[in-house]
């Protein structure tokens, strides 16, 4: 294992749109960032959405350009499929260990064709596709990919050898050992991102075993254009959903299950899911049971108005229960609270459930900072002036990784974790582009408090 | 008519445990979540609302309470963890102070003197009573009979059984009214359905839907258990309380020791539950709980030291404990029966017996009305 | 050397440099096959294009054209309502040339919109088919 | 890298007589392309195009040898163009781009074919069909490079200074991360006082800090940063410029209070004053001199003069003493040239309509009145009274002038309701809320919502702390909102709440209140003339609009301006903090090098041809939405002055709107011209297989 090393001024551990744009900012500064991503193609979430809310942008569309932006800025360098497993500080700034994980292809070899993915004949569920669609054991990981390089699932490899065959650059590469690189970097932004909680945490949910119960991202890739069946059908037995129910709070704000606080985005992204799916299935009558429509941010309410005339059912609801009958129809169990307080059982084809926002990485493992005991999110010890700051100075946080939020509050937040980073950069000495002598004063600003 | 909110209520609810009122943000999932909530009769929410906004008049007229057997799923699943299992059991202790027309019962369940000290009181009765009027002590052999004539004890078991009855009775009809609303209920229908109220007094079978059967068993044993002894002491005592030692396989004998048994057992499992709070049926405590559980448990446990004495046939140590043991077993019966706890065994049944009936009448009219149309 | 349908029949796609464009890519991405006789030409946007670059394309010898715009996801303000109604001045300008105003189409494909491109391209060819 | 699929193929005759000399490669992408498209054929076509000069093809041309072949040729065959087809110009136009400069050949001459992504792997089972179309993609290729002209990216001066518009929160922090990047930074405040909005506010949710002490904190730092200057008082009189190049007048208006004054003096003066007027900082629950100082810790800690109130009567400057006030001072005017804008103008409080929830009467506030009357230095002292009569029920309507319907509520002025969600609201009622149960636990409360939003990390907790603390909830919707009557005949308090309350079935509930507080929403502030100025969007909403919603959430349109804080819309100080440093940041990265560096894809204007019509104005004018980048000038030209179309290089995006309107086709989009697409157009059909 060869241990390379890297000088940068900024580390950035997480490539999604957070990620990518604090690195942006920095870079567009004339700082060095690296960007170290876990998964094998930067993009986080946000590039497997389908579509945005409240301004319904193809997520895809305005997600690769920043992604394309970041890899190719000359500032910026990037190493997918790898991950840091140990920070620790210096006299100036932090020095980490990052694991490059083994593709068993060579990255400057391979060209993305894609022909040992064809020759591949293992079929896996595709994480990308929220398991709902296949992949081979040698795969770019999805269309978008940036970089677009296969890699090989060893763990589910037989070892046939075709993808070698048919490799055009022969830069398939069993032998590949995982090499640990050595990054020194001044400062350090999270962007760890988020991950959905498990829908077995909910036994009164089914425990995830109901095959016609979703959760919001599957549903996101079912409507998304690439997505794994191309249309929205329901994966129990492929039959076109007539009637599809959200189950909002299904995880969050439920001290049962240990979350006590909101994941913010769900009523949004379950409005935005309705309105695709009358989109794409005119006849589907679809309900959201919700316990507070919270929407809160620019042009929500609005959006939320908008789904509600054209009659997308919103019942104040908390699920008690989900079953399923015996054509696997999902019944929810509600109290109809806005009527007369009765209890009824109501039959879907499909149900969304909007499961908790929850750290998408536990920090404390490799970085130095602490998270809330409350949430697990990285705590953010100046919430009010510096929403970045966290315990420790010199590293920032930025986007999911200090508590759900969505895409544009995520990108604010990466600027301002970029704008302290790059205080904090000047601050030990680091600076990034040196402006020109400025040409000839044009007015003096007096230093005057009046 | 508007409802008048009356925040007074919530500080008044706490004296009965219902302090988690407040907790709950209406969501609803309690409700949907008990097997038990349906048809007209939905709960807890409900009378948790009552309960927060103050609706006394609504909640008095709430057989709700009485239909939940706490088998704790609400309060597992509660995203507040606003506990409306427990919260539902305050409001069973608050309604029986309601229909309770002396008052007593609001005492004891808001004060432990007053609780204590009654039971201490009426101990101290029974204990008066036998130091100055208890029969001549046979002393070479156990004469029980001859200590506490059975025709005193079954007068004093009748005057008892009297006492309770009517202050259990009174309250109950307190509480039929408030359920019924004052609706007059024609004879046949409330006849007919009366055997609504004795399945459900015996078996209490509702409480099979909302939860694994292993409670309920042991609670319909404890019933049987608990109905063989009051049989045993206040309708058969004369069987029951007798000197002449009895084959192991007489039936007062076999089902002594079966009810004993039994009592022991659940009582004893009972409390250690509540000692463990695994379940969330366990998991809160109020005295009256406690003094419900220890009570019964002593009971059993004199009575088991009067049975064991009285066939070691040493007749000081018997006729003591005989006395200890009704200085335990009445105060339970006339304070817990009527005012406390126990007060359940009739107005469980009875609020299924009234939900019945009050859901025909009003199903009749409109059954009358469709076909007169 | 080409077969003959593809030397009759040349459809020019006019395909955004943000939407379109990429969405072109994914389809051969995804390796899913099309006619050879499309040729995608990458527009900032086709907003840029007065009604006579159209007619002349026809008049040399294209026998469709279409349009792959952002739709109203065009990083130009305003920039698609304005290619909107100059399409279909352009269509009636056609019409007084005889010719087909389904051969000039206007649609929006985004980066992953794979299906619809293909059913565009589809389309125009069923078109030109009939048409000849 | 083997060279061994590389075939050399050198083209004679075209491009000898001084035409362009394209060189063009063609790859085999290791057999991605090659397989379906026979290579050589390609080559072979290409070879006989006029201009091409040497056409090659490589096993992979994107590999280091695959460019030293490139930067071979351009060196030994002078090669004045370069078309590489491959795969899609997304992953390697700017990998040859950059081939080209290394090769001393302007990057801009350069085209790309694809030939994979569109060619080869979308035509598997046609090679005839896929070779073809490569050829003609190929042909298209050179036939558009020919006409390629070299381009340098746009370098536009900049200047290192940036004004900040707005002294609250979100200016402050905005122009400490501007100073902290070593721009100089004027910040401007229209009021006398630094602070907006947060120095009126108490606590603040979700740590309880008190919004004096954040402040505090804040202009610690900016009043002694060398970078920052303070203004207050200033009001911007005129803008004008663009990206990097902004030049700004500001009116200072004068004080009327010297620097020096001492507290003893300010507090004479301002007790001396015989004129009063509704306090702004009070919102009107209390009054203040026509000289004041709305709080002790007010930054700065001077008294100011309301001239609108000051008869000039004399009375302070007399209590003051000698030369501690100047009521003679007249208004100044300054010139900025920045280099950027940030605005962070602030927010208004939605003001009720009297009636409305029964606004008027006595007992009935707004939330923020309320959260005056909680700070001890508030006009109650933070007593709970109403006309000196204790509270005891207070009750609390959320959603007052936000998440208004039409036809349901009445709209403003400007003949719009506020539809939108306030987003503060929900959390800062129950944080008040909370505060109340806390310090006055015999107080009762009373809380009327539609949804409880405490969407954010921390918000959550006040709900649930409430509701525990006895807070009672009850829910309304939009058709039947909370009526707040007078309780007549009430002993319990002078005004009831009624509701439909759908946590109650439905059922109508009432609530005794002494105190009702109106949870207001938040309104754009009125910016006056900036608007105008600076061509400001704004949305439905009336907020001002960031140029994307999603991905550029601090930019506006408007090249160099950027948006921080609550001119944008409903947010928290956590929220407006966040932004403005995410304002700064751009606002650093556009200023770093003290020049812009922008895309030549530009519009550029043949002035030869330009025959002055106003076609590309007008349609710049109205359609590009930000400023407009094209403007006509006066030329001379032998005595005769005639108008031409000038476009400002720094302004334009590029769109090409102007150039379809164009009758003599003197506007072009640098880069992508019509003649180039023409050409393309040809090749596509005329070239032979």
């Amino acid at each position: 294992m060869s241990n390379r090393k890297l000088s940068v001024d900024a580390l950035v551990i997480g490539g999604g749109i957070a990620g990518l744009q604090a690195a942006i900012d920095l870079g567009d500064q004339g700082y060095q960032v690296l960007i170290v991503e876990k998964a094998p193609s930067i993009g986080g979430k946000m590039i497997s959405l389908s579509k945005v809310f409240p301004t319904l942008d193809c997520s895809s569309c305005i997600c690769t350009p920043r992604m394309a932006a970041a890899s190719h800025h000359k500032n910026i360098s990037i190493m997918t499929y790898a991950e840091v497993e140990a920070t620790t500080r210096t006299h100036d700034g932090f020095e980490a260990t990052v694991l490059q994980k083994p593709r068993y292809v060579m990255e400057d070899d391979c060209t993305g064709c894609r022909l040992c993915e064809f020759a591949c004949p293992v079929e896996l569920p595709h994480e990308f596709e929220g398991g709902l669609g296949a992949r081979k054991a040698v795969y770019v990981p999805f269309n978008n990919a940036i970089p677009q390089i296969a890699l090989v699932d060893l763990e589910n490899c037989i070892l046939c050898g075709r993808c070698e065959k048919v490799c055009p650059t022969k830069a398939i590469n069993f032998l590949q050992e995982p090499e640990r690189v050595t990054v020194e970097a001044g400062a350090v932004i999270l962007a760890t991102g988020y991950t959905l909680s498990d829908m077995s945490a909910k036994e009164q949910y089914g425990g995830g075993r109901l095959k016609n119960v979703l959760d919001g991202l599957q549903v996101e890739r079912l409507l998304a254009p690439h997505g794994p069946y191309g249309r929205v059908l329901r994966p129990g037995d492929g039959k076109i959903p007539d009637s599809v129910a959200y189950v909002q709070c299904a995880g969050s704000r439920d001290r049962s299950l240990g979350v006590p606080y909101c994941s913010r985005v769900c009523c949004m992204y379950a409005i935005k899911q309705a309105m695709l799916l009358s989109g794409s299935l005119p006849l589907v009558d679809i309900t959201i049971y919700y316990m507070d429509i919270r929407a809160f941010g620019k042009g929500f309410e609005q959006f939320y108005q908008n789904a509600k005339a054209m009659g997308i059912e919103f019942v104040k609801a908390k699920v008690a229960k989900i079953t399923e009958d015996d054509q696997q129809n999902p019944v929810l169990r509600i109290e109809v609270m806005e009527e007369d307080g009765r209890v009824e059982e109501r039959t879907h084809d499909m149900v969304v459930l909007s499961p908790a926002v929850l750290p998408g990485w536990d920090p404390s493992r490799a970085v130095l900072v602490d998270t809330d005991d409350e949430d697990g999110f990285v705590h953010c010890v100046q919430p009010k002036l510096a929403p970045g700051y966290t315990s420790q100075a010199g590293i920032f946080v930025a986007g999911n990784a200090a508590g759900p939020k969505d895409i544009p509050d995520s990108i604010v937040e990466a600027g301002a974790a970029a704008a302290e980073a790059s205080a904090y950069l000047r601050g030990i000495g680091r600076r990034g582009y040196e402006p020109e002598p400025a040409s000839g004063d044009r007015s003096a600003l007096v230093g005057e408090v009046t | 008519m508007s409802v008048r909110v009356n925040p007074d209520l919530r500080e008044e609810l706490m004296g009965f445990g219902g302090d988690d009122v407040s907790a709950c943000m209406n969501c609803g999932n309690c409700t949907a979540i008990c097997p038990l909530s349906k048809d007209s009769t939905v709960f807890p929410r409900k009378a948790i609302r009552y309960m927060q906004l103050g609706m006394k008049d609504h909640l008095f007229r709430s057989p709700e309470p009485w239909l939940c057997y706490y088998c704790g799923e609400c309060s597992d699943t509660c995203p507040r963890d606003a506990n409306p299992g427990e919260t539902m059991m305050a409001a069973r202790r608050y309604l029986t102070s309601l229909y309770d027309w002396t008052g007593l019962s609001k005492r004891l369940y808001l004060s432990a003197a007053w609780e204590l000290g009654l039971l201490l009181f009426v101990a101290l009765i029974v204990g008066a009573l036998f130091l100055f009027l208890h029969g001549p002590l046979v002393r070479d052999h156990v004469e029980l009979t001859t200590f506490a004539p059975t025709a005193w004890v079954e007068l004093g078991d009748w005057i008892l059984a009297a006492m309770l009855s009517f202050f259990l009775l009174t309250n109950a009809y307190r509480m039929s009214r408030a359920i019924l609303g004052g609706e007059k209920v024609p004879l046949s229908l409330g006849l007919r359905e009366f055997k609504t109220l004795l399945i459900h007094g015996v078996t209490q079978k509702r409480w099979q839907e909302c939860e694994s059967p292993t409670r309920w068993l042991k609670h319909l044993l404890l019933v049987t258990a608990y109905a063989t002894m009051l049989l045993m002491v206040v309708v058969f005592l004369r069987w029951f309380q007798t000197d002449e030692i009895r084959s192991i396989w007489h039936p007062t004998r076999l089902l002594g020791y079966y009810a004993t048994a039994i009592l022991l057992y659940v009582t004893a499992d009972a409390m250690i539950s509540r000692l463990r709070k695994r379940e969330q049926i366990h998991k809160h405590s109020d005295l009256t709980d406690w003094m419900f559980l220890i009570l019964l448990f002593l009971t059993t446990l004199t009575g088991i030291f009067v049975h064991a004495f009285r066939l070691a046939d040493w007749p000081m140590p018997t006729y003591i404990i005989y006395v200890i043991h009704l200085m335990i077993a009445v105060p339970m019966l006339v304070i817990e029966v009527p005012f406390g706890k126990w007060a359940h065994l009739l107005y469980r049944p009875l609020a299924v017996y009234l939900t019945t009936v009050r859901d025909k009448m009003k199903a009749a009219p409109a059954g009358t009305q469709a076909s007169a149309g | 050397m080409a077969n003959e349908t593809h030397d009759k029949h040349r459809i020019l796609v006019l395909a955004t440099e943000t939407c379109a464009y990429p969405g072109a890519d994914n389809v051969g991405q995804i390796h899913a096959e099309y006619p050879a006789n499309a040729y995608i030409l990458r527009v900032p946007a086709p907003v840029i294009f007065p009604e006579k670059f159209y007619l002349d394309c026809f008049d040399k010898g294209i026998s469709g054209i279409i349009v792959m715009s952002c739709g109203h996801e065009c990083p130009y303000p305003k920039a698609y309502d304005r290619l909107a109604k100059r399409i279909s001045e352009v269509h009636g300008l056609m019409k007084e040339r005889n010719l087909s105003p389904d051969r000039l189409r206007l649609c929006a494909i985004c980066t992953v919109c794979s299906k619809s491109f293909l059913k565009e391209i589809r389309r125009m060819n069923e078109v030109l088919a009939a048409s000849a | 890298m083997s060279r061994k699929g590389s075939g050399e193929l050198r083209s004679g005759g075209s491009g000898g007589n001084g035409g362009p000399r394209v060189g063009v490669y063609i790859c085999h992408c290791g057999g991605n392309i090659s397989d379906v498209v026979a290579v050589e054929h390609v080559v072979e076509a290409v070879r006989k195009l006029p201009c091409v000069v040497i056409a090659r093809r490589h096993m992979f041309m994107c590999s280091d040898p695959g460019q030293n072949l490139v930067l071979e040729d351009v060196v030994n065959e002078k090669l004045d163009r370069v078309v590489v087809a491959a795969c899609s110009p997304t992953l390697h136009e700017l990998t040859f781009r950059d081939t080209l400069r290394r090769a001393g050949l302007n990057p801009y001459l350069y085209e790309h074919a694809n030939i994979r992504e569109q060619v080869s792997w979308a035509s598997k089972s046609d090679p005839e069909g896929a070779t073809d179309k490569a050829i003609r993609l190929v042909a298209a290729a050179v036939a558009k490079a020919c006409r390629l002209r070299p381009l340098e990216p746009l370098r536009v001066g900049a200047s290192r200074r940036v004004a900040v518009i707005g002294g609250g929160i979100a200016g402050l922090r905005s122009a400490l991360d501007l100073a902290s990047q070593g721009l100089a930074v004027a910040l401007l405040e229209r009021s006398p006082f630094f602070g907006g909005r947060a120095a009126q506010l108490d606590q603040v949710f979700p740590t309880s800090d008190r919004a004096s002490d954040l402040l505090a904190e804040l202009m610690a730092k900016a009043s002694v940063d060398p970078n920052i200057s303070l203004y207050t008082g200033a009001e911007v009189a005129s803008t004008s410029g663009y990206i990097g190049n902004f030049h700004m007048k500001v009116t200072l208006h004068p004080r009327g209070v010297r620097e020096g004054i001492t507290p003893d003096q300010a507090r004479a003066a301002i007790e001396a004053c015989p004129e009063t007027a509704a306090s702004e900082f009070d919102y009107g629950l209390a009054r203040r001199k026509a000289i004041y100082q709305p709080c002790p810790d007010c930054h700065p800690p001077l008294p100011a003069i309301d001239w609108e109130t000051c008869t000039r009567c004399g009375k302070c400057a007399e209590a003051a003493g000698e030369g501690a006030i100047a009521l003679e001072a007249p208004a100044r005017e300054i010139d900025l040239d920045v280099g950027a804008i940030v605005l962070a103008t602030g927010f208004d409080p939605y003001e009720p309509r009297t009636g409305e929830y029964g606004y008027g009467e006595h007992g009935v506030v707004t939330l923020p009145q309320f959260i005056r009357m909680l700070n001890e230095r508030g006009p109650t002292a933070g007593r709970l009274t109403v006309d000196g009569r204790p509270v005891r029920n207070i009750a609390f309507i959320h959603c007052v002038g936000s998440r208004q319907v039409d036809g349901i509520h009445a709209p403003g002025p400007d003949g719009k309701v506020n539809d939108y969600c306030s987003r503060v609201c929900c959390t800062a009622t129950l944080q008040a809320a909370k505060e109340v149960r806390d310090r006055f636990p015999d107080v009762n409360v009373f809380d009327f919502y539609q949804d409880i939003r405490t969407y954010g990390r921390g918000h959550e907790t006040y709900y649930e702390d409430t509701s525990k603390q006895g807070v009672l909830f009850f829910r309304w919707t939009a058709d039947a909102p909370p009526v707040v009557e007078a309780a007549t005949g009430d002993p319990d308090a002078a005004l009831v709440v009624k509701v439909k309350d759908t946590l109650t079935w439905g059922e109508e509930v009432e609530v005794p209140a002494d105190l009702v507080v109106l949870s207001t929403g938040i309104m754009p502030r009125d910016i006056g003339s900036l608007v105008e100025m600076l061509k400001l969007p704004r949305g439905a909403d009336r907020f001002l609009q960031e140029v994307h919603p999603k991905l550029r959430p601090v930019e506006l349109a408007v090249g160099g301006v950027f948006l921080a804080g609550t001119c944008q819309g409903p947010m928290d100080i956590t929220e407006s903090a966040a932004a403005a440093s995410a304002a700064a940041v751009k606002a650093s990265a556009l200023l770093a090098k003290g020049h812009i560096e922008l895309d030549p894809f530009v519009a550029g204007v043949d002035e030869a041809l330009c025959t002055g019509g106003v076609g590309c104005n007008s349609v710049c004018v109205e359609e590009c939405g930000a400023q407009h980048a094209i403007s006509l000038v006066e030329r001379r030209e032998g005595g005769e002055t005639r108008l031409v179309a000038e476009v400002n290089r720094a302004v334009c995006g590029g769109c090409g709107m102007c150039v379809a309107v164009c009758p003599s086709r003197a506007i072009q989009v640098e880069g992508w011209r019509l003649d180039q697409f023409e050409s393309m157009v040809d090749a596509l059909l005329t070239v032979e297989g």
